[in-house]
C-alpha cells in the first residue's frame, strides 16, 4: 500500500536496532484481536475483526446458481474486497485496483486452500444448482495488516455462517473442513515483525504472508513488496507461523464460540 | 440497471396489513413514532471525523476527511469548499447480495445529500478543498439516505467543519392509507408514499426534499410536519451525541 | 448542472428584486411550450419538445423480455437520459454522470408513481413473457429546465406510442392511466421562478421538482441544489404547481391531438 | 460486440428482389436516382454551428463546438487545430434498440469522419485548439455516415471554421447485380456492395472512401462515378441551404 | 497511428521527389514477408507474420454458441485487434483505441466480404448450435503497415486451421472459400507507396487499403489519415494492387503449404 | 471474476496418475528435472530490450521500454524509477479462449512481478521515470508467471537498465504426494500444492514466493530447495543467452 508513513522511518529502524517496536510490542505480538459475529441480520454469516485499530467486516451471503461444468457437484467460492475511501486517507473511490485485488486473492487462497468450505456439501442437485458462497471484505479503518485481519474475519464469518433454508431443505451450519490461519510479517531491515501496524507497513522491505492450518499443513503463501528474503529468514518465518498461527486459531475459536 | 428497477417494483402494492386495528405497525408503534435510534460519534481511528448510526435495522458508518487540498486541481474551486458525499450499500447490507459499486441509485442519493451538506458547511471558509463524506450502509432496512445523512452531518461536526448548523433527515409516508412517520422496510414496499426531508434544525429550513407516491396535497402538509417533528427529535439525539464524544472517550 | 452563467448573477437578481425576470416573463410563467409527435418513425412513440430554446427529443422503444420474479404479470419501465455533447458546450462524452442520471431518475419517478402506464396490460404471459418499455431521453439544445421537458416529453410519447403486433396478438395503444406533469421551480434569492431558464438555473440557489397528476395528486418531487426551502416556501410551490400542472396538462393533451 | 456483427450479418443475401423489371427500385427511383434530401443549416441554439438532414427516412442532426482549447492539454497540438468528430446512434433510431454509448462501428465511423473534415478544415488557423463535431443519428436507414458528414460539413460552415472547401458525401453500391446510387436500408442489407465517399466538390479529391461485398473494377470505377455525381447534385443543396441560412432566419 | 516520425520528415520527401523510398525499395515493392503457420498448440489456427520488421501473431480458437436468430445456418466469425505495449512506444495498456479498432474492423472486412470462410459449413444444428470463429490479432512489433500484415496472418491462419471435433462429428479443415488479399499504399506529397514502413506512415498524408479475391473481384477498401486521393489516383492504385494482390497471394499460397 | 474461479476450481483432485511405478512423470521427467527451456535475447525490433523463452509448451516473449520519464506525472518517484510490469495471456494461448484485457489473476501477477523486479533493478539510478516490462504469454501451460518473469529479467538486460543481479523463476509443488520440480499443466491441475520462487542468483534472495495447496513444513522445505536449485540451472541459460546476444547477432 502506497502509504505515508506516519512516523519518522529513521525513528522505527532505531527503535527496532535496540530490538523495540514503537508500540512496544514484541516482534511475535499480535496487536489486540477482538471478533465480534453475526452482527450483520442482512448477511448468512457476517464478523467484525478489530485487529489493533485496523477494523474489517466480513459478510457472507448464499445464492443458487449453475455449478461450473467441471465440479458439477461443488459450491461456489467468490471472494471480494473493498478498500473504501472511509477507512483510510489514501483509499480512493473506484474499482478494486491491484493492493485490493491481491488482498482479496491471498485471503481467497488462505481460505479456498485452507478447504475451509466442504463445497461437496453445498450442492443442491448434481450438474444444475450448488451454492454460492459471496465472501466479501469490507475495510472500515485502515491500520495496517488486512491480509490476517481479513483471514480471522473470512474464517469467523464461515465458522458462524447458515446456509439457508431452500426448496424445503432445512438451513444447516455452513459446512466448515478447515480453520486456516494467516501470519504475516514485515522486513524492515533485518528486523522479522509479526502483524506490522500501519506505520511498519509503511516502511517495510518485504511482506510474508503464511497460512497454516490446524493440522500444522502449509496452505497459502504470499511474499510481497520490492525487497528479499534469505532462504533462513523464511525457514525462521514458518517456524514462527507455525506457532503463532496456534496461538491465533485459538482467540478465534474463543471468540467465535461466545 | 434492472437491478434498480427490480427494486422500484418492489414498492408495487401487495395485499398485507400494516396497521392493526389499534392503529399499531407491524413493529408495534404508532403512526408518529419513531424506530429506536442509538447514535454514536468518533468511531474509527483515520478519519478526520465519523458517526456510527443505528436507526432499527439500519446501520450506517460515516467518515470524513478534509477539507483537503481537492484533486485533480481542474476541479478546484476558487471561492469555495466542495462537499463530496459518496453513500454506498455494502454488498451483504440487503437480503440479496448488492454488486459492488456505485449504481444508478446511489449516484442519485450521493448527489443530493451532498447538495443538503454544502447548504449547511461553510465551504466559503476553505477555497480549493474538498471535504470528502463517505456514507457506508452496513445493514439496510429502508430509511438508509436518512440515517447516513444525519450521520455524515455529525461526522462533519467531529471532524471540526464549520457548519450554520447540523443537518438532521427523517422520513414519512403513507401506509395503508394513514400518513406515519418513518416507515420501515415492509411499509416502504408495500406503502403507498415515501417522503424523505432534511432540515437544518435551528432554521428549519429545508435542505432535502424528495417524494414517490401518492398523496394528496393534505397528506403531504402532514407528512412534511411530521418528517420535521422526527428530524426535532433527531437532532436532539445528535447533539446528546456530540456532547458524549466530547465528554465521552 | 455546472453551467457558467451567461449574463450577469447581479443583473439577473436586480431585474428579480423589481420582481420582473430578464425575458419579461411572470414568475408562472413557462416559455413557449411545443411537441411534436411521431416524428421517429423507428420508435414505438416519440415526442420532441421544445420549451424557450431547450429542446428534447423522446423516444420510446418496446422490447419483449421476462417479467421480474416479483411482478410476474407486469411490463417493465426503464428510462434512461443522454446528455449529449451537441446539446451544450458543458456537455461531455462519455456514460452518464450524475446529472444525467439525477435526470432520468425524476423522469422515471414521475412517470412510474404516476402510474402512468397499466403494466399489467403489458404482460404477455405471465411468468413468461412481458412488454419492457424503454424510455430514452435524449438532449437535443440545453437552454434549461430538462426536467420539465424530459417529463411532457415522456409522457407524451408514451400517450402517443403503439405496443407493437406480437406473435398474433394485434398492436394496440400504450395503456395509459394517469397524466402526471412536472413544474419545476428555482429559487433565487427570496424569488421563485417556475420553468427556469439557464441563465437562471445558474444562478439557482435551490430547485424544487413537483409533479402532479390530473386527479391533483402529488406523485414525485425532488429538491436540489445546495441551497434550502423555507416550509413556507415549499406550502407556496405546492400550490403554484397544482394549478399550473393543470394548464399545461390542457397544453399537452391539445399538441398530443393534433 | 455481437450487436456489431449481428448488423453485419443482415447484409447476408435473402431472397428478395429489389429492382424490377422496368430498372424501377422498391421506392421507384432509377438506378442513379438520389432519396429525397433536405437541409437546413442553423438548427440549434447552443451550438456554434448546426445543421439538420433528411435523407430518405434518415434524420440527422449535426453540432459543431468550437475551436476551443483543447483540454486535456497534453492532446493539443502546438501547430494546428483537431477535428474530434463523434457519430451516435440514438438508442431508438434503428428497429432494435441500441444500447446508448460508443460501439466498435461508430468508434470506427467518427475516426474516418474526423479524418474526412480534417482534410477540409484549414486547422493551421487556430493551433492547440479542438473543433468538436457532433453527428447524432435520430432515425436510420442505411447511409447514415454519409447524411452525418454532409451536415457536419454544413454546422462547420454555420460555425464559420474556415475551411478549404465544404465535405460532402454519398455513396453507390451494387444491387440485385447492378450499380445503383444511395442505397436505401433493404438495398443494403441484401445488396451486394456499398461504397460510401465523400468528396471536397471544388477539387473532386475524395476523403473518404470504404468499401464492402464484391465489385469488379469495372463496376467499381462506375460505383466511384456515381457516388460522386450524387455528392456533386448534394453539394448544390449544401450551398441552397448554407445560402438560406445567412438570408433566411 | 500517432507516431513520431523516426526519421526526418524532409529527409523521406526529398528522397521521394528523386524517386527513391528511404530504405531503397520500389513504389510497388513488399517488404520480406515471412509466414509460419502452427506454432500455437492451443489455437485451432495460427500464424506468424513478419513484414520487415513488423510482427503480427493471429490464433484462431472456436468456440460452440448459438447462431445469429437471422443467420440460424451460420458460424459467427468476430475479429479482435490487441495493440499491445509491447509492440511500439506508443502503444498503451487498456481497451482497444480507435487506431485499434479500425485495424480490427478493416482486416475483418477483408475476411467477411471477401467469404474467406464458408460459414454455412460451420452449422452444428440449425438454429440451436454453430461454430463461432475468433480471429484474434496481437502485434508483436510494430514497424508500420498492420492492415496488410493482419490481412496475411488472418487469411495464412484461417487456411490452416481445423475445426475441432466436437460430439461425435470429426475434426475437418476450416472450410476456406477465397483468399481475400490486402494491399495498402501511402500517399506522401504525389508518391504512392505500397506497403509503408513506420517512417513512411509517420509522415503520410493519405492511406489506402484495397483487397482484391482471387478472382480478381474487389472486397474491401479503406481510405484513412487526413490527406485525399485524386480519381486518377485511385484509379492507379487500383490497378497497381490487383496486380500486386496476386502475387503477394501466391507468397501466402507458398508459405502455407510448407 | 467467474472465469478465474473456474480455473482455480480446476485444480481439484481427479482420479490420474501423474507419477508411475518408476518415478516418472507424465512427460518421462523424473522429479528434479526441468522442462526442455530455450530463451533468446533481443528479438523485437521496437522495444529498447526482449527476449523469448520457450519452457515446455509454454511461449512467453517480454518486452522494456524505458527508463522513460513518467506519464502522468503524479506517478514520479522524485527519488526513484518505478518497474511496471505487466503480464498478459494472449487470448489464444489457452484452450479455451480467453477474453482480452486484465482480469484479476493476471492483475496480481503483474504486482508482484513489478516487486520482484524492482528488487534487482537499481531504481535510484533513474528517478522520476518509469520501466515498462510487458510480458506476453503466447502459449501456456503451467508455471507462466516464472517463464515471464525469467525473460523479463533478461529483457531489462538486454535493454541495458542496471540491476544489482539477474531474477530467475521457477516453481516446485507436489504431485501424487511427492515433491517434484517444475510443474506442467496437468500436474498443476490435479496436484496438490504449486510454489512458484523466484531469486536473484547471486545472493539467494527470495524476490518472489507463493503457495497454494497442501504441504508439510517439511515438504515446504523440500520444494523450496528444488526450485532454487532449478533457479540455478535457468540462470545459467539466462547468462548463456546474453552472451549469445552480445556475440552472436
Amino acid at each position: 500500500m502506497d502509504i505515508m508513513s506516519l512516523v519518522n522511518k529513521d525513528f522505527i529502524k532505531a527503535r527496532l536496532k535496540e530490538g523495540k517496536r514503537i508500540d512496544g510490542r514484541g516482534f511475535d505480538d499480535v496487536r489486540d484481536l477482538e471478533i465480534t459475529t453475526g452482527l450483520i441480520g442482512t448477511a448468512e454469516g457476517s464478523a467484525l475483526v478489530r485487529l489493533g485499530n485496523t477494523r474489517i467486516l466480513v459478510g457472507v451471503k448464499l445464492a443458487v446458481d449453475k455449478p461450473f461444468p467441471d465440479t458439477p457437484d461443488e459450491g461456489i467460492l467468490i471472494t471480494n474486497a473493498e478498500l473504501r475511501p472511509a477507512a483510510s486517507p489514501t483509499f480512493e473511490q473506484g474499482p478494486p485496483n491491484p493492493e485490493a485485488i491481491e488482498f482479496a486473492r491471498v485471503v481467497d487462497r488462505g481460505i479456498r486452500e485452507g478447504q475451509t468450505i466442504d463445497l461437496k456439501k453445498l450442492c443442491i442437485a448434481e450438474g444444475e444448482k450448488v451454492w454460492v458462497v459471496f465472501l466479501d471484505i469490507h475495510v472500515l479503518d485502515y491500520d495496517g495488516n488486512l491480509f490476517d485481519a481479513g483471514n480471522y474475519g473470512a474464517v469467523s464469518a464461515l465458522l458462524t455462517a447458515k446456509v439457508p433454508e431452500h426448496e424445503g431443505r432445512e438451513s444447516f451450519d455452513m459446512p466448515v473442513l478447515h480453520t486456516p490461519v494467516s501470519c504475516t510479517f514485515a522486513k524492515i531491515d533485518s528486523s522479522l515483525l509479526l502483524d506490522p501496524g500501519l506505520e511498519e507497513e509503511g516502511v517495510a522491505d518485504a511482506r510474508l504472508t503464511i497460512v497454516f492450518d490446524e493440522e500444522k499443513n502449509l496452505r497459502a503463501m504470499q511474499k510481497g513488496l520490492d525487497g528479499s528474503f534469505k532462504r533462513d529468514e523464511i525457514k525462521e518465518l514458518m517456524d514462527r507461523a507455525s506457532r503463532k498461527s496456534e496461538e491465533i486459531r485459538k482467540i478465534i475459536d474463543q471468540k467465535v464460540k461466545l | 440497471m434492472m437491478d434498480e428497477v427490480i427494486k422500484d417494483f418492489d414498492r408495487e402494492k401487495k395485499e398485507m396489513k400494516l396497521i392493526d386495528e389499534n392503529g399499531k405497525r407491524i413493529d408495534g408503534r404508532s403512526a408518529e413514532e419513531l424506530r429506536p435510534v442509538k447514535m454514536k460519534v468518533g468511531v474509527l481511528n483515520r478519519a478526520d471525523g465519523s458517526a456510527y448510526i443505528e436507526w432499527g435495522k439500519n446501520k450506517v458508518v460515516a467518515a470524513v476527511y478534509g477539507p483537503r487540498e481537492a484533486q485533480p486541481r481542474h476541479i478546484q474551486n476558487p471561492l469555495k469548499g466542495i462537499v463530496q458525499a459518496r453513500y454506498n450499500m455494502v454488498s451483504f447490507s440487503v437480503t440479496d447480495r448488492k454488486r459492488p459499486g456505485p449504481d444508478r441509485r446511489s449516484i442519485e442519493i450521493s448527489k443530493i445529500i451532498s447538495e443538503a451538506l454544502e447548504a449547511a458547511v461553510i465551504t466559503e471558509s476553505f477555497p480549493r478543498t474538498t471535504i470528502d463524506v463517505s456514507m457506508e450502509v452496513l445493514q439496510a432496512d429502508a430509511g438508509t439516505r436518512c440515517a447516513g445523512l444525519t450521520a455524515a452531518s455529525l461526522a462533519l461536526a467531529d471532524a471540526g467543519v464549520p457548519m450554520k448548523d447540523l443537518v438532521v433527515a427523517c422520513a414519512a409516508g403513507k401506509v395503508d392509507g394513514q400518513v406515519v412517520l418513518d416507515l420501515l422496510k415492509e411499509e416502504d414496499n408495500y406503502g403507498q408514499a415515501d417522503l424523505p426531508v432534511a432540515i437544518m434544525p435551528k432554521s428549519e429550513e429545508v435542505v432535502l426534499l424528495q417524494m414517490d407516491g401518492h398523496l394528496t396535497q393534505e397528506e403531504f402538509d402532514r407528512a412534511l410536519s411530521m418528517a420535521i417533528e422526527g428530524c426535532k427529535k433527531l437532532y436532539e439525539m445528535q447533539k446528546e451525541a456530540l456532547k458524549m464524544s466530547v465528554g465521552g472517550e
